[in-house]
């Protein structure tokens, strides 16, 4: 069992039109053993920059508490918040400068950056950055994912239908993995609003 | 003969007086003036805008008011470059704490962490200490609303209402006359105006000139909200307040 | 009790979290393996410079994790470094040695040379011992001619007038074994350079999606990004996967409003 | 910091709460070779004069304007080793930052890291302040900006400014000439008039130096031909 | 073979801890006190390597006896786990715990809450919860009880059906138990869970530890 | 080259689908034949027709799928000699299963579907692990791209809870042409994300009137 599988985890992040949608699941497992439904994976780091932490929960919560650390001295500094490109970058810094004893954590960054133009990447866990225009998978459910994104995505929805397609890609992933799910957590931000929704899966 | 003691920056002078702390807060006296009211339902902090020019470039964040957290702001008086130092020390142990506890840190404890760096420079490691004393202005859940003012002694107390910098004992005999407990927010920045008015030596006041901060809790949410008064909504104020010589605006 | 929150450190690795990792590995948990890039990188030089190309594919394993990444790394105006092994330490150490030659332009003011590049590349790696594994195809025009260098982890380094390099170096190999010769031009040399990329490409497993080139000769350097896209997807389905609304059950929601820029009458606050 | 054994401040307070060792800082800017800077509306200029010892010392050699990164130039009145040490610092800081962001530096952000430089050796054990003011151009997201840091480290954002010799009336006459809406080269032209208001001599392109960004966030020093051009547009 | 349970009720919170201390298959005590009173109104139960447990335990709870001593006032439960979490995740590097802990308080403002901490430092905040192979059984039991706002007795009589199905179903169960709960009364002692009769409902009185709260 | 003992494994990658339809079976799987990083031929065959309304599709190790499809089609043809007639769908999979377990101490590396009408004439699909054990489903995918098919499947097809008491039909309700249209978009999504998979997907369906073959060109990197 790889580290990465102690606590169980699955995230993904799509893109929309002027919009973009992050999805996880809610478990706290110990290897077989479920100890929470409940369990937040999905951290904000300001209004338009959200980060999903799969992988280890104890350095997803640690690797959280350190990047709210940083941006906060940095929006104090520097009088505005991050771009997602840049917060990606100190993401990936952050984690290679451990390369040789890794935070087990694959972050998902999603955030509207310049003029409201969505962005979203992931990294392996000592930062390797992975750009991408359509859709980024993580966490033990991922190949799972990857299958599923790759079939329902289409580029450019609206965010009702890009609610119910991440939300579709998670849960049929998630039940095809016994290390995650016990229900879903997915929110769509646009420029304007922020759409917080928590799913009913099979609690098995 | 006074030349042995007062460069050395740690040691008592016979008359049991540490000069370089006393010459530090001469330094603040000559400093632009700022000045603190707790009112009930929030904190203002004013302050007096020394280096002003036409060629100067208003910029956008304020000169003499720093934000140390969400909850936590200060006005600084006396060297600049000492100040930002202190401002980027203060916000790293506020952050610290955050992360530790996960909590906003206590003003009060912030301002005494802060105050120990500042005494640290008069005790040890040959340093001068810095020339920088800070009007502490936050809320927290412990004791709500609080104004602390910090000297480079590192000296610290809660007040009700405080005045640093230029000519500051006037602005404080001033304070201590008008001030009422269970101010207003609104009566509070009245009054440091009047305060400021009639300490500053310049005869109008012109909204360049000045700086205003309010700390209160933003009614919807009921979060701690910062706010920075931007020059023209400072230029209604002083017009309210009826503080303005009919010279024209600047 | 303030935390022992370092400040941020300036660079180099840290090791706390080791000791760790190590009690967690005893407990049987296995490490997770690096995303890599399987890769076919290659270099040539020709008449008037050279030529660089890579694939675009990143894989964890058997999985492809990046369709299009970005294997040709910026070093300089006048060089190019191609990155294979793992994704991760090919990106930091060009972009440190990158970093390292700008400051070197600022103190010289001269325009940087190769072989400056491949020392800083190897002496880094030497001093990992391979630990930072990234294997490299370094080219470049300086003021001494067209240069390529090839980068092993290790530290060790080639002189070639072509190389490849990565799990496609064999397939991108032989096309060069078969067609390069002395005095390619310039049209020559990106078609070879496309051939042999198309050939790790369609032949090796661990390498795939677009042909990158970049092109560098005296006093010009063209990257041309996804210079061929020989892998389109084949089949998408007309009926396409619609949900319709409500199709998933939801158990909550909240919305909450953004503020836009705020425009708030009483001076431009700043909110938290 | 410099690593020195002494341990104590030489930067102390004097009685009339003055930082001594600053003032003098001041006074040695105060006599340094006049240079100015002027933000106009779609970039900044800075300018200053290049006095030499000698007419055998070869001017390109000297370089009182050098770039820190790109988009960012700087000037500087005062002593010129110090000047070098603090531009090594500044260009190493800028490279860190975008090493960790990936985003070049905003101006502010390098004015800042460099004035806590500057204010690092007042307060540090056997150390004297720098002997420097600095003129700091740049052109970011946040459009032009000029940025003026003194021996204190205390900073300032400035629309036109000037410091050196003489630099009461090189002020006075920048704040007669200087217009918000100013395009950049009618401010390249009032920086050569304000420095041949003060230059004893006849100025010619070797004996000042100008640097300039434009729109295009490049900043570049200009060739004694360009300079060459300006003067004659000037006459 | 260790078990720690916590359930949340209303305005209370109820920590229960097996009272064995064993050694391979030698059970050296069963008298052994896991749940600490770390402040007038915080319990730490904690299971894992007995060297461990009572090392870590201890600092934490000296280390908010300082913060107590410091600022003259007592940190929130909340602020409790996440330091807890924080000394936990950096200890990690340097010689790591074996300690698994739930953490029970009340404040003023937030009322009862608890905290799961494991021994990699996961933190998070539930209403019911258990360590140890016990938990197998009682998070099962849990799941199909609990309901917010329960009496103390119904919480402490979910309790005892987890310890009657530990006794009946672990091959290594533990005998005995302690008991312990917090609400705005304080930190205390509630009953102890011995074979050879219980312990009738101890009306023990606050243990408040000697600080100024 | 995996050595296990003296046993000698080789996976050769692919992938294998099956969907079971009213009257009507479509088994697919990709023609990419791999060893390691390289590709040994693109048009390798997976599927074998054992009967005339049954289909066996296996990825895995490929020589033993070939000797297990060449045992499995001498007994159909053993089994035509007794019965005088071809054997049916559900009588295959019992061979299969035992077939499979038979080398339960030395397995054949190869995973196994089988598609094709019951005897009323019905779409069934059987899947198999290495060592016999069985089961019919609505549909099932098999090999390297198998993980990431398999929640697209369960999603469209939305095949009924084998714990449902009377046991509900496992058929899926698309239309035949739907069903060929879902295997090809699945094996597209695969191809993408596993590089055991592309190069052509050879798709066999199964009904009434017969087999016919159907192809489609996949990525070749």
């Amino acid at each position: 069992m790889s580290i990465f599988e102690y606590n169980g985890s699955a995230v993904v992040a799509m893109v929309g039109k002027n919009c973009f949608a992050i999805a996880s699941d809610r478990r706290l497992g110990v290897q077989l053993q479920t100890v929470a439904t409940d369990f937040q994976r999905v951290f904000k780091i300001h209004g338009k920059l959200y980060i999903g932490l799969s992988g280890l929960a104890s350095d997803a919560q640690t690797l959280y508490q350190r990047l709210v650390f940083k941006h906060k001295l940095y929006q104090l500094r520097e009088e505005r918040d991050m771009k997602p490109e840049t917060f990606a970058s100190l993401v990936s810094s952050m984690l290679y400068e451990k390369r040789f004893g890794p935070y087990f954590c694959q972050p998902i960054i999603a955030g509207l950056g310049q003029d409201d133009e969505p962005f979203i990447c992931t990294m392996d866990c000592i930062g390797a950055k992975e750009l991408a225009k359509d859709f980024v998978v993580s966490g033990t459910a991922s190949e799972s994912l990857y299958g599923a994104c790759e079939s329902m995505y289409k580029p450019n929805m609206e965010p009702e239908e890009l609610f119910e397609t991440i939300s579709q890609a998670l849960l049929s992933s998630v039940d095809r993995d016994c290390l995650s799910g016990w229900g879903g957590y997915v929110l769509i931000v646009t420029a304007t609003e922020v759409q917080e929704r928590v799913l009913k899966g099979r609690m098995d | 003969m006074s030349r042995r003691y007062d460069s050395r920056t740690t040691i008592f002078s016979p008359e049991g007086r540490l000069y370089q702390v006393e010459y530090a807060m001469e330094a603040i006296g000559n400093a632009g003036s700022a000045l603190g009211i707790l009112a009930a339902d929030g904190v203002v902090l004013v302050g007096e805008k020394k280096v002003t020019s036409k060629l100067l470039q208003s910029s956008r964040s304020a000169e003499k008011m720093y934000k140390i957290d969400s909850h936590l702001a200060c006005a600084v008086a006396g060297i600049m470059s000492d100040a930002n130092i202190l401002i980027n020390t203060a916000r790293l142990h506020a952050q610290r704490y955050a992360l530790s506890y996960q909590e906003p840190i206590p003003v009060e404890q912030l301002v005494q962490s802060l105050c120990d760096t500042k005494q640290g420079y008069t005790q040890f490691g040959g340093l001068r200490p810095f020339g920088v004393s800070f009007l502490f202005a936050g809320w927290d859940k412990n004791h709500g609303f609080q104004l602390y003012m910090s000297d480079p002694s590192g000296n610290y107390g809660g007040w009700k209402a405080a005045a640093v910098g230029a000519n500051s004992q006037a602005a404080q005999s001033m304070l201590k006359q008008d001030y009422k407990d269970g101010m207003t927010r609104e009566e509070a920045v009245a009054l440091a105006l009047k305060v400021l008015s009639k300490t500053m030596d310049s005869t109008s006041l012109t909204a360049d000139k000045l700086e205003l901060a309010e700390v209160f809790v933003q009614p919807g949410t009921g979060e701690v909200q910062y706010q920075v008064c931007s020059p023209d909504a400072m230029g209604k104020l002083l017009a309210k307040a009826g503080l303005t010589q009919p010279a024209p605006e600047a | 009790m303030a935390g022992s929150m370092e400040l941020p450190t300036k660079g180099g690795f840290s090791f706390d979290l080791c000791r760790r990792n190590a009690m967690l590995e005893k407990t049987g948990h296995k490490m997770p393996g690096f995303r890599k890039t399987g890769t076919t990188i290659v270099g040539l030089v020709f008449t008037d410079g050279v030529v660089l190309g890579a694939d675009t594919r990143a894989t964890e394993g058997p999985i492809v994790a990046d369709k299009n990444c970005e294997k040709i790394h910026f070093m300089a105006p006048n060089i190019y470094c191609c990155g294979a092994g793992t994704a991760a330490d090919t990106e930091a150490v060009t972009d440190m040695v990158s970093s390292q030659l700008q400051l070197h332009r600022y103190a010289t003011s001269r325009e940087s040379r190769v072989v400056t590049a491949l020392t800083l590349l190897k002496t880094h790696l030497f001093n990992y011992q391979g630990h930072v594994s990234a294997a490299l195809v370094l080219g470049g025009v300086d003021v001494t001619g067209p240069h390529l260098h090839t980068v092993y982890p290790h530290g060790s380094t080639d002189t070639l007038p072509f190389a490849t390099m990565g799990s496609g170096s064999l397939a991108a190999m032989s096309v060069f074994e078969l067609k390069y010769r002395e005095g390619l031009t310039r049209e020559e040399g990106i078609a070879l350079v496309a051939e042999a990329i198309r050939a790790g490409i369609f032949n090796d497993l661990g390498s795939g999606s677009n042909v990158d080139v970049c092109v560098i000769t005296k006093g010009n350097t063209e990257y041309l990004r996804n210079h061929e896209l020989p892998n389109p997807r084949t089949f998408v389905s007309s009926k396409g996967y619609s949900f319709n609304k409500g199709h998933t059950e939801v158990l909550s929601t909240k919305i909450t409003q953004l503020k836009l820029k705020p425009e708030v009458a009483d001076g431009d606050a700043m909110e938290e | 910091m410099g690593d020195s054994q002494y341990s104590f401040s030489l930067t102390t307070f004097s009685p009339s709460g003055k930082l001594v060792q600053i003032e003098h800082a001041l006074t040695a800017v105060g006599s340094g070779q006049t240079s100015l800077g002027i933000k106009a509306a779609n970039g900044v200029v800075i300018a200053t004069e290049k006095k030499l010892p000698s007419i055998l010392v070869d001017e390109t050699s000297v370089q009182k304007i050098q770039s820190l990164t790109p988009n960012i130039g700087v000037v500087y009145s005062g002593m010129g080793p110090d000047f070098r040490v603090l531009v090594r610092k500044s260009r190493k800081q800028a490279q860190q930052y975008y090493r960790l962001y990936k985003e070049t530096i905003p101006v502010t952000q390098l004015v800042r890291e460099t004035a806590a430089v500057m204010q690092e050796f007042t307060q540090s054990g056997g150390v004297r302040p720098f002997g420097v003011s600095l003129l700091i151009a740049g052109y970011d997201d946040n459009g032009p900006q000029l940025y003026q840091v003194d021996p204190s480290g205390s900073y300032f954002s400035w629309k036109a400014s000037a410091m050196g010799k003489n630099v009461s009336n090189a002020k006075t006459f920048l704040e007669k000439r200087y217009t918000e809406d100013m395009e950049l080269d009618d401010a390249i032209h009032t920086a050569i008039l304000t420095l041949k208001e003060g230059y004893e001599g006849q100025i010619s392109a070797n004996n000042i130096e100008i640097g300039v960004i434009r729109a295009d966030r490049e900043f570049k020093v200009l060739t004694p031909a360009e300079i060459k051009d300006f003067l004659e547009e000037v006459e | 073979m260790e078990c720690v349970i916590g359930v949340v009720g209303r305005d209370f919170a109820v920590v229960a801890a097996d009272t064995s201390a064993v050694q391979s298959i030698l059970v050296h005590k069963t008298d052994e006190d896991k749940i600490m009173l770390l402040d007038s109104h915080k319990l730490m139960g904690a299971s894992g390597e007995p060297g461990d447990r009572v090392q870590f335990t201890e600092f934490i709870q000296k280390n908010l006896h300082l913060y107590q001593f410091r600022n003259n006032m007592p940190l929130s439960t909340a602020a409790t786990a996440n330091f807890t979490r924080g000394e936990l995740a950096t200890a990690l590097r340097k010689n790591p715990y074996s300690v698994n802990i739930i953490l029970a308080g009340f404040d003023k403002d937030a009322g009862a809450s608890m905290y799961y901490i494991d021994y990699i430092a996961t933190l998070h905040k539930i209403d019911k919860g258990a360590f140890g192979y016990g938990s197998y059984f009682c998070l099962s039991l849990m799941d199909k009880l609990y309901h917010p706002d329960m009496t103390v007795e119904e919480a402490v009589d979910l309790v005892d059906k987890c310890i009657k199905e530990i006794r009946l179903r672990l091959v290594v169960a533990p005998q005995n138990f302690a008991i312990k709960i917090v609400d705005k009364d304080g930190a205390r002692d509630y009953a102890r869970r011995e074979i050879g009769g219980d312990s009738p409902a101890a009306a023990t009185t606050a243990a408040t530890v000697a600080t100024t709260a | 080259m995996s050595r296990r003992g003296d046993w000698v494994y080789e996976n050769n990658g692919g992938t294998c689908v099956a969907i079971a339809g009213a009257d009507y079976c479509v088994v697919a799987a990709d023609t990419r034949l791999s060893v390691g990083y390289n590709i040994l031929t693109r048009e390798h065959s997976k599927i074998c027709e054992l009967a005339d309304k049954c289909v066996i599709a296996s990825s895995g190790f490929q020589g033993d799928i070939k000797a297990l499809q060449k045992n499995l089609a001498a007994r159909e043809l053993l089994y035509q000699h007794q019965h005088n007639k071809r054997m049916s769908c559900p009588a295959m999979a019992q061979l299969l299963s035992n077939t499979l377990y038979y080398k339960r101490f030395f397995p054949y590396y190869a995973f196994n579907v089988l598609g094709g009408l019951d005897s009323e004439g019905k779409g069934c699909v059987y899947s198999y692990d290495a060592v016999g054990s069985y089961e019919r489903t609505g549909y099932s995918a098999q090999g390297s791209g198998s993980t990431l098919i398999m929640p697209v499947l369960d999603n469209q097809l939305k095949s009924p809870s084998p714990l449902l008491v009377p046991a509900r039909d496992a058929v899926t309700p698309l239309s035949e042409s739907e069903a060929v249209d879902l295997v090809k978009d699945v094996f597209a999504s695969a191809t993408e994300r596993d590089i055991y998979t592309g190069d052509k997907v050879e798709i066999v369906v199964i009904n009434k009137a017969g087999t016919r073959r159907e192809y489609i060109e996949l990525r070749k990197d």
